[in-house]
């Protein structure tokens, strides 16, 4: 196991004050309970939002925490959901008199664990709502699977939340925006190689030298299907089609088109991918009118990409382009 | 024959004990069909209840069990373990524990852990060791079994529950990410289960000294 | 070989049409000779600020093209030397009336080709000054060798530069501060992996399980030394130690540091590192008045990190501070 | 006897073929000191040298095939080699090449490669095979030698050179880096280089069916 680390049982600790120490302009970071805050506090009168999930996917959502996108952020061991103390303490600190949204990625332990600050909570006075989210194409929704997991599409929601909180709107709207940007946000990702988590000391899963894993989601688990390895024109129709035809997207829709590293893929290869998912949407009569290229959603050192679309309204647009100041994304002013 | 506090301690400290040396076990598995963090989790979350261990009455000492796995865990496994001793707890006799308040406990604590999770038999879960394993306890109250008889009984349908899950295929959880890829590969969350009850056969021999 | 490419001959060419299709409200790309140059074009009368190198480092150096950084980048092959064409073609294009300074990192590949192009374009009546960069402490600087590389300065001298011109500097004044702030910083980097060249097919070199290289490049040339895998800690010690003697830093003077990671190495990692280089820093009686941490200069999908460190004036802050548009750096509007 | 752009034409035609042929152990060289392009880079240069030959007289066939390296190989090799050209282009004769002439061609190469390089022999570098091949046609044309002789003189003297390389460490371009890491490894330049005289006797031989 090569990583940069000390002792593997710390990593998430010293990672936290390392992040801390390197941007305290925009987040301060509190241990016991954990979470991240933004600096200069939520405004009065602002809905705070709110999200939180294993460690091991920076700069998400740590990295999206100061001014514009999430105001908190709970962050768990290495791909293992927070615990409730973290969300009633995070929860407390970002509510500013008009509620706060937890953004919850749809995996069992994220879901029972912001169940359970949110059971908790109920007696605490201030009013919580919460959105699941669960774009990943991959998994079918069904009685036979645990759900759809919440993917890249969670990096898209977590910005159009922030500014819509930002443009003074309530609870009740920022929650409705959240659901209908899920109901419109479609993802799939693949992988090159699998992860190590630090205390596992050992990659999560084996590829040969000649094979890919398709339709991973983000803890380093296996995924559908193991494969030969392909082009990267060839793994990028494999994403888009399904992705295309689930939604479905159709002829002359806006889009944003995220394609994002899973941390080990260097800038140039999601460069010459995102060519051809830019090509496969153009072909599909989609307009691209915005897009989003990086590591923003990673599983440790993966290597593979996912790719995110999200169907575009001119609302959604001006969401998207509003001011955000977050280590990990940085616009507008 | 009535147990107390005393031997829920045990039980705990074996469960942990259980849990700490199967740790890269439990991770192997959970990286088979998993994440590769639930050794982990069990671990931090079991050690932190050992240490909230006291002298407090069997109730108490299962609601300090509850929290702090709660609190440490994370994961699947935090909330559901964390339900099932809360549960457990919440149903315990103020004071001697009869054999039927055992297994009334065990199966308020599969039931939080049902209503939680939602998951049924045959979802290749933690469900799958818990279920036999309760259905055993209850068995053996309704034929007056020795402590000791009922708890060999629930550990060896724990045991057959958690190895019965290799070949399912998972409905529930992360491993059904992978469909029928999952099938082939013993679950972690039902081994550690297979621990919890294990585990109290460990106390009860300790008692027993 | 992993990786996500199509034909590796075409690797780079992809990648820059993707990066196009991209980033277009910021960058034009042209292709024979081959630069990337801010779409918006130098205002007249501002000096162009142009750099290049190979391809393989990205963010760097066509990912710091917009607004307030580089005017254009002239990206070659993997990790190749671009050539004269490209530069002359590249000054042309941002020139505007106040002369073009080329930023080379000192590599002779890098050094030949800029100076031929600086021969080639003599006659071109566009007044061309050079600065080369050398913060790399790793290599002595002797007749022993080719003399110290341009590392991760690179990003902070392309950054003040840049600023500089929007301040409406002139030619001379950002060329001595080129110079200035080359003097003032230093570099060092280490890897836990090589990574592949496209067309070469395996790694650069070997590194077993339990081995790191310290004193790397980012052409993913082996380094000075080959030793045991440590922790991260001591791999910052290690660093930093050359760092801080080399230039020297002294208690009391502002620096800005810079932990960079080399492609492959997770943001986890990177702030756990930052953690200690900070902490060294400090101890060393270092302000840190700024920082930058994440994969800005890195070496495809190298496992590794490298720390700069500048010594900073009020001047150089402001400088850095300065608004930038660039799909690589974006702050201030 | 001479020679003419004939054989000038088939001299660049054979140091690719030798260069394309070789393209993986250049790199190979390149990778153990340094960072694995000096193959792609040749053979892009070269490929693109190739292709501008037409039926130019010497001196703009070599500036041709010096500009088409100088804007398609990049890297170190790209100036160095693309100046070896250009000198030798402008050092070349209006007609017949004579084998003075040769040689004064590949000594203004050299000259021009030391000036741009500031390589010296020693310094693990291609300067560590050009020099001993120049200096062994400029004896060749003191002593009158044949142009078969003179030439394969050169390639042994650049073959030795090449060879003399392995044990240097380099004071020169990116090995240099590595101190003494660098000792042992043959220095890819010097390969190329190599490959660069013993293509002249290549295009000899072919001119000579
Ligand atoms: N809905 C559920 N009901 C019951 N048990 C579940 C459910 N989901 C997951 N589990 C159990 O949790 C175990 C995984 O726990 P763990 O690895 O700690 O959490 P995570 O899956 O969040 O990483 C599985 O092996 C399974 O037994
Ligand atoms: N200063 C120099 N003088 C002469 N030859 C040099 C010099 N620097 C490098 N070289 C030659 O260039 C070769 C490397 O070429 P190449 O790999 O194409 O370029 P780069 O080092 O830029 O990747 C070396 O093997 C060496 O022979
Ligand atoms: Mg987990
Ligand atoms: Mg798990
Ligand atoms: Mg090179
Ligand atoms: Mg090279």
């Amino acid at each position: 196991m090569k990583k940069l680390i000390n002792d593997p049982d710390h990593v998430v600790r010293e990672s936290l004050e390392g992040f801390a120490a390197a941007h305290p302009d925009l987040v301060s970071v509190h241990f016991n309970p954990t979470f991240v805050v933004r600096s200069d506090g939520v405004p009065d009168g602002r809905v705070g939002i709110l999200s939180g999930g294993g460690s091991g996917h920076e700069p998400m959502h740590n990295g999206f925490v100061g001014r514009g996108m999430l105001d908190a952020a709970c962050p768990g061991e290495v791909f293992t959901s927070p615990t409730p103390d973290q969300m009633l303490a995070a929860t407390e600190a970002v509510s500013a008199g008009a509620g706060v949204l937890h953004l919850v990625k749809n995996y069992t332990g994220d879901v029972m664990n912001f169940e359970m600050a949110e059971e908790m909570g109920a007696d605490e006075g201030i009013e919580v709502r919460s959105v699941v989210i669960d774009d990943d194409v991959a998994v079918e929704d069904s009685t036979y699977t645990a759900g759809r997991r919440g993917v890249g599409g969670t990096v898209l929601i977590e910005k159009m939340c922030g500014a819509a909180a930002d443009d003074g709107r309530s609870l009740e709207e920022i929650t409705d925006l959240a659901r209908r940007c899920n109901s419109e946000v479609r993802s799939m990702g693949m992988a090159l190689t699998s992860c190590t988590v630090p205390s596992a000391g050992e990659p999560t899963f084996q590829l040969a030298d000649d094979e890919m894993e398709i339709g991973i989601g983000i803890h380093g688990e296996p995924g559908r299907d193991r494969m030969s390895l392909e082009s990267a024109d060839a793994v990028v129709e494999r994403l888009m089609g399904p992705i295309l035809s689930d939604l479905p997207f159709h002829s002359g829709d806006d889009v944003l088109l995220f394609v994002n590293g899973m941390g080990a893929t260097p800038m140039m290869e999601l460069y010459l991918c995102y060519r051809k998912a830019a090509a496969m949407a153009e072909d599909h009569g989609l307009n691209v009118v915005r897009n989003l290229v990086g590591p923003y959603i990673t599983s440790l050192e993966m290597a593979g990409l996912s790719i995110t679309m999200m169907r575009m309204t001119d609302d959604l647009v001006a969401l998207w382009d509003a001011p955000v100041q977050t280590p990990g994304l940085r616009w507008g002013q | 024959m009535s147990r107390d506090s005393t031997f829920v301690r045990s039980w705990i400290e074996a469960f942990f004990d259980r849990v700490e040396e199967n740790q890269k076990y439990l991770t192997k598995l959970d990286s088979a069909i998993g994440d590769g963090d639930h050794g982990q989790n069990m671990v931090r979350g079991l050690r932190a209840a050992v240490q909230s261990l006291n002298d407090s009455d069997t109730r108490e000492t299962l609601r300090n069990v509850a929290m702090s796995i709660i609190s440490k865990t994370g994961g699947a496994s935090g909330p559901l373990y964390g339900t099932l001793f809360m549960e457990a707890g919440k149903t315990a006799p103020d004071g001697p524990i009869a054999l039927s308040d055992w297994a009334a406990m065990m199966r308020a604590g599969l039931d939080g852990v049902q209503r939680r999770g939602k998951a049924e038999t045959g979802e290749k879960t933690m469900v799958d060791a818990l279920t036999p394993a309760v259905e055993a306890l209850e068995s053996a109250v309704e034929q007056d079994a020795s402590w000791s008889d009922a708890l060999s009984d629930a550990a060896a349908a724990a045991k057959d529950g958690m190895e019965s899950t290799t070949p399912m295929i998972a409905t529930k959880g992360r491993a059904s990410y992978l469909g029928d890829r999952s099938a082939g590969h013993q679950d972690p969350g039902a081994t550690s289960s297979f621990y919890l009850f294990a585990a109290a056969v460990d106390a009860n021999e300790t008692s027993a000294e």
